[in-house]
């Protein structure tokens, strides 16, 4: 009789656990409407990325078309693969002497791990890591990126 | 031609008269076997699709998702564009299989569905076949749809098709024995085995009310039961994702996959809608007693909008099973079955007549 | 035709033969490419034989040849769910070589890190659980909940799954302003959600049959199996690091360590779900107390470690995580060696699978937590 | 046992042993042939108990191969470093541990794989990342143009 007993516990506690799932779920089936998916293009220019959100790197000019890259090469070095290069060239100053600037920041995209180190590394705060995440491209060659824009100059006041 | 959404025989009765007027008696019986044959494939593709669609959009209710919501308003044409995406992928016959019984397979387990919706009244006059042994006949042809998967399992020469197919036999065996049995329960009380009879005898009020503690046992089993027999829910081992990968239907794709795919919503229905007719009163509105004004309040909704509203709810009873449950594994399906449904429907059959012979139901 | 005749009736020509299912390297419950030979009778397995390397990165022969604060963003990309405690390791590991010690409000921010890694970690290895099992339900509310933890990572350390956020003497950047608060939200609102993982998964009849005195690992072969975080401690095997030998701000925290003593799978499962409990614990411990101060201490622009060995454990989400470096002066390590909690993890598999179903093995595999990346490095 | 102790017991089982003392643990200096000898000793004996064998790995020299052995004792807590040195880099073979601690094994095929110092009597002593034929990648000496891009 006991075990009988046991029995019909048994199935009726099996039971009730199972209820107490088909509430769980339930609570969501008949409230479709909060749903916590969002439709990613449609909601594109409202999506804000966090302040620190690390999509690329980047060197911010002003409207001058100055930046503030003096060439010195650190974050090529703190770089741990390879992503940034830095051709520089020789030029005459007004008073007469050679300096070294900054004639290509070849970035490229494809081989970042976005690891911030360069960021940290530079001294004059010249590269930023920039907000834009989408970043997919028919050709592999455009990920390779010139991160100063042609023409640009080095801003006043910033010191090698 | 009098038609009524409330009484589909005089319909019926005047397309018969029309056409043996003017043709021979055998050129009548190929029409309208034509017709009804039309009839019924529009049936199983459009009611597949909205189940492949609302089964969509319930599991995203459940996890919070929206669903389907990018092709037509609300994602509405999204199954028919995966239909059409199926209908043309080419068709791989990949090396190896038994290439007679690879490609009969996903014909009988579909043919099977046929066979099946054939027996069911949707509405008064809306039935095709009326044997007096109908409810025999279901679960007899139901047993059938298990030889296609077994063989999809073994043709396909895969190992998971083949574990999967294996599974899958093992389980609708044993579970045809408790939907018999919780079948047998309510033809007890019902005294018939006529799909019609059964309705009708339902008229003031379903069997689900009428036979007290016994018939909701008979109808807690039979939904567990038929949920094992359709592959779905927690009892989807033949398919088992997580192991088999797709378990007999692994080695299928374009239509043929599509004939499972649509095999197993069509036999999500089939259980639902003997559900609805042998506990819920089929097409019958929701009646208690005869004659008072609630009875003529329910009438007013036609017959078979009554059925598909209640197809509807067992339908989403099940989903709701399957979007809740963790599968069980091969061994426990087979124990839930023998140790526990088996006795207790054997035990509900002794109540049940009890029930019925000592005149306790009304 | 013929043939089969021929074999059916002449019934001494039928042979047998080991039954081999491959699982995996492509297999939704490998989470990722594993591969399993699995040796069958019928649906029993008999032994298994784990196939890894597909994804095998060289992590360890990269960081020869980068210098310390370079290498430390590869440990992201092992085990990649708990990032925070690989990249605190090796910095621990540093700055123990160097002998810096690091301000107080470094600590507890690490420590509050590496708590919120180990609660996303365990919901993402709930909803895999639980997909693993059938119910592919879990994975939603799991990664739903995940989602918040995420957010706060993003705000504060500028990516969701690799972070860098910990560098030699310190972090990258000081904690974000709403960083308090939104964690404290997340854990008002992770409070009311993990009991609905309870009643959903863990209290369902299903789930215990399935789960209950099966692969059973005993105490002693947990510790010589090498099996450690909650895999190890569902065997009453207490291993937890951070009570061991604890660092960063786990001295000033209390939390129990939970052991159980039947090892089997709902025992590791159970353990994972309590463990989420006491992190959010040891959260509000911490997260109304962070000093003010440094974020760094300032390093040298070049960190060359002395000569010698140096060897730290920290507790990572799926067991004991620790960084060998053989130095030799240079400012790259002369090798570093990545003690990884899933190596061993997986290769107890084997002998936990003996005898089980197919379906066992999935759910064995499922609660022993593998992160594939983490075993191939 | 603090490491004196611990220095004396080795000491006592195996008498060629090299002491160091390491920045953080007893770090021991094992001849080849003694390793398994020391090795079941300190297992078995109820004083050291070191049944937690947490890291094992190899560490490629000019001149040898250096194999690591960190054990740990679940019961005393104590921790010691064994290291073995195979006796040239032509042909490095040391003893398996795998029959004491049984997860060495999978550890042992990890460091044939990388540094390809092979074990004796080592069950299953199969590549265990890489297909046969590639080369010991962790070896100093590993050269390959393709996948390794020098700076």
């Amino acid at each position: 009789m006991k075990a009988l007993f046991n029995y019909i516990k048994e199935v009726l506690g099996g039971f009730y656990t199972l209820l107490q799932g088909l509430g769980v779920t339930g609570k969501y089936l008949f409230t479709p409407w909060n749903y916590v998916t969002q439709s990613y293009p449609e909601n594109r220019e409202k999506l804000q990325m966090f302040e620190r959100f690390r999509g690329e790197v980047i060197m911010p000019h002003n409207e001058n078309n100055e930046h503030k890259c003096t060439g010195c090469g650190l974050c090529e070095l703190a770089c741990p693969n390879g992503s940034i290069e830095i051709i520089s060239k020789s030029i005459l100053t007004e008073d007469g002497k050679k300096k070294r600037i900054i004639d290509k920041h070849i970035y490229h995209l494809g081989m970042c791990t976005l690891c911030n180190l360069c960021v940290r590394a530079c001294p004059s705060d010249a590269i930023i890591m920039g907000q834009k995440y989408e970043h997919a491209v028919y050709n592999r060659s455009n990920l390779t990126k010139v991160l100063n824009k042609p023409g640009s100059k080095i801003m006043e006041g910033i010191k090698e | 031609m009098a038609f009524s959404i409330y009484d589909f025989t005089d319909l019926a009765q005047s397309i018969h008269n029309g056409l043996s007027s003017s043709l021979t008696p055998v050129w009548t019986t190929v029409i309208e076997w034509a017709i009804i044959g039309i009839l019924y494939i529009l049936f199983v593709a459009l009611f597949g699709l909205f189940l492949v669609y609302a089964e969509r959009k319930v599991c995203a209710a459940i996890q919070q998702r929206i669903g389907p919501n990018r092709v037509g308003p609300y994602g509405f044409i999204q199954t028919i564009a995966d239909f059409i995406k199926l209908l043309m992928k080419e068709i791989i016959n990949p090396k190896g299989v038994d290439h007679f019984l690879y490609n009969l397979a996903p014909y009988i387990v579909i043919a099977t569905v046929f066979i099946i919706i054939s027996m069911f009244p949707f509405a008064p006059g809306l039935q095709s076949f009326d044997f007096d042994i109908g409810v025999f006949f279901v679960t007899a042809v139901s047993s059938v749809g298990v030889i296609g998967i077994l063989l999809a399992g073994w043709s396909s020469n895969n190992k998971y098709s083949l574990i999967g197919g294996i599974r899958s036999g093992a389980q609708i065996i044993s579970y045809e024995l408790s939907v018999g049995l919780s079948l047998i329960t309510m033809i007890i009380l019902s005294g018939t085995m006529q799909i019609s009879g059964i309705v009708n005898g339902q008229a003031d009020g379903w069997f689900l009310f009428k036979g007290h503690i016994p018939a909701f046992i008979a109808f807690v089993i039979f939904i567990i039961a038929g949920t094992a027999e359709t592959n779905r829910g927690p009892f989807d081992l033949p398919e088992g994702e997580s192991e088999l990968t797709g378990g007999f239907h692994t080695e299928y794709s374009g239509i043929k996959f599509a004939f499972f795919f649509l095999a197993e919503y069509m036999n999500l229905f089939i259980v639902a809608a003997m559900v609805t007719i042998v506990f819920l009163g089929g097409w019958q509105p929701l009646h208690f007693g005869t004659g008072n004004g609630f009875n003529a309040a329910m009438d007013l909704l036609p017959p078979i909008i009554w059925f598909f509203l209640k197809v509807c709810t067992i339908i989403l009873l099940i989903m709701w099973f399957k979007w809740t449950f963790p599968r069980l594994r091969v061994d426990q399906i087979l124990t839930l079955e023998w140790k526990y449904l088996l006795p207790i429907n054997l035990f509900n059959i002794i109540l049940m007549s009890v029930v019925v012979l000592m005149g306790w139901h009304w | 035709m013929a043939e089969y005749r021929e074999i059916i009736f002449n019934s001494d020509k039928i042979q047998t033969d080991d039954y081999f299912v491959n699982i995996g390297p492509q297999h939704p419950s490998t989470h990722g490419a594993l591969r399993i030979v699995a040796k069958l009778e019928g649906e029993i397995v008999q032994s298994i034989d784990p196939v890894i390397g597909y994804i095998h990165s060289g992590i360890e022969k990269m960081c020869e040849s980068l210098s310390y604060p370079q290498l430390i963003h590869l440990t992201d990309r092992m085990d990649y769910l708990s990032a925070h405690m690989n990249n605190e390791a090796v910095c621990l590991c540093i700055e123990n070589a160097l002998q810096v010690e690091v301000p107080e409000r470094v600590k507890y921010i690490r420590t509050i890190m590496d708590e919120l890694t180990r609660i996303a970690s365990h919901q993402l290895w709930w909803c895999a659980t639980g997909m693993d099992m059938g119910a592919m339900t879990t994975f939603f509310y799991g990664l739903r909940d995940r989602e918040p933890i995420l957010d706060i990572f993003e705000e504060t350390c500028g990516a969701r799954m690799t972070f860098n956020y910990n560098v030699p003497g310190g972090l990258m950047f000081d904690i974000h302003p709403n960083f308090q608060k939104r964690v404290k939200d997340f854990i008002r609102y992770f409070r009311k959600k993990l009991p609905e993982y309870d009643t959903l998964l863990s209290g369902n009849v299903i789930f215990k049959e399935r789960t209950k005195g099966l692969g059973v690992l005993s105490k002693e072969e947990a510790i010589a199996w090498g099996v450690t975080g909650p895999s190890g401690r569902a065997s009453g095997y207490s291993c937890d690091v951070r009570k061991l030998h604890p660092y960063s701000a786990y001295p000033y925290v209390k939390f129990e360590e939970k052991l159980a003593t039947d090892g089997d799978t709902f025992w590791r499962y159970q353990l994972r779900i309590e463990e989420m409990w006491e992190s959010m614990k040891i959260i509000e411990q911490l997260i109304d107390n962070i000093p003010e101060g440094d974020f760094a201490v300032k390093m040298k622009g070049v960190i060359k470690l002395p000569e010698g060995e140096f060897y730290q454990r920290v507790e990572s989400a799926r067991g004991e995580f620790g960084v060998f470096i053989v130095s030799d002066g240079k400012k790259n390590p002369y090798r570093l060696k990545f003690r990884s909690p899933g190596f061993s993890n997986l290769f107890v598999l084997n002998e936990l699978v003996k005898g089980v179903k197919i379906a066992d093995l999935v759910a064995i595999m499922a609660t022993l937590d593998l992160v594939i990346p983490d075993i191939d490095r | 046992m603090t490491n004196e102790e611990l220095k004396l017991t080795i000491a006592k089982l195996c008498s060629s042993a090299e002491f160091k003392d390491g920045a953080q643990f007893l770090e021991v200096i094992v001849p080849a042939a003694d390793l398994h000898h020391l090795c079941r000793e300190l297992r078995h004996n109820g004083e050291t108990a070191f049944d937690y064998l947490f890291c094992l790995t190899g560490v490629d020299y000019p001149t040898y191969f250096e194999v690591v052995y960190h054990l740990d004792s679940t019961r005393h807590r104590h921790v010691v470093v064994l290291k073995a040195r195979t006796a040239s880099r032509e042909y490095p073979v040391l003893d398996t541990i795998g029959d004491i601690w049984p997860t060495a094994y999978s550890h042992e095929r990890e460091v044939y794989d990388l540094l390809g110092v092979r074990f004796n009597n080592h069950p299953d002593m199969r590549r265990l990342f890489l297909e046969d034929g590639w080369g010991f990648p962790l070896r100093k000496d590993y050269v390959d143009p393709v996948r390794i891009v020098e700076r």
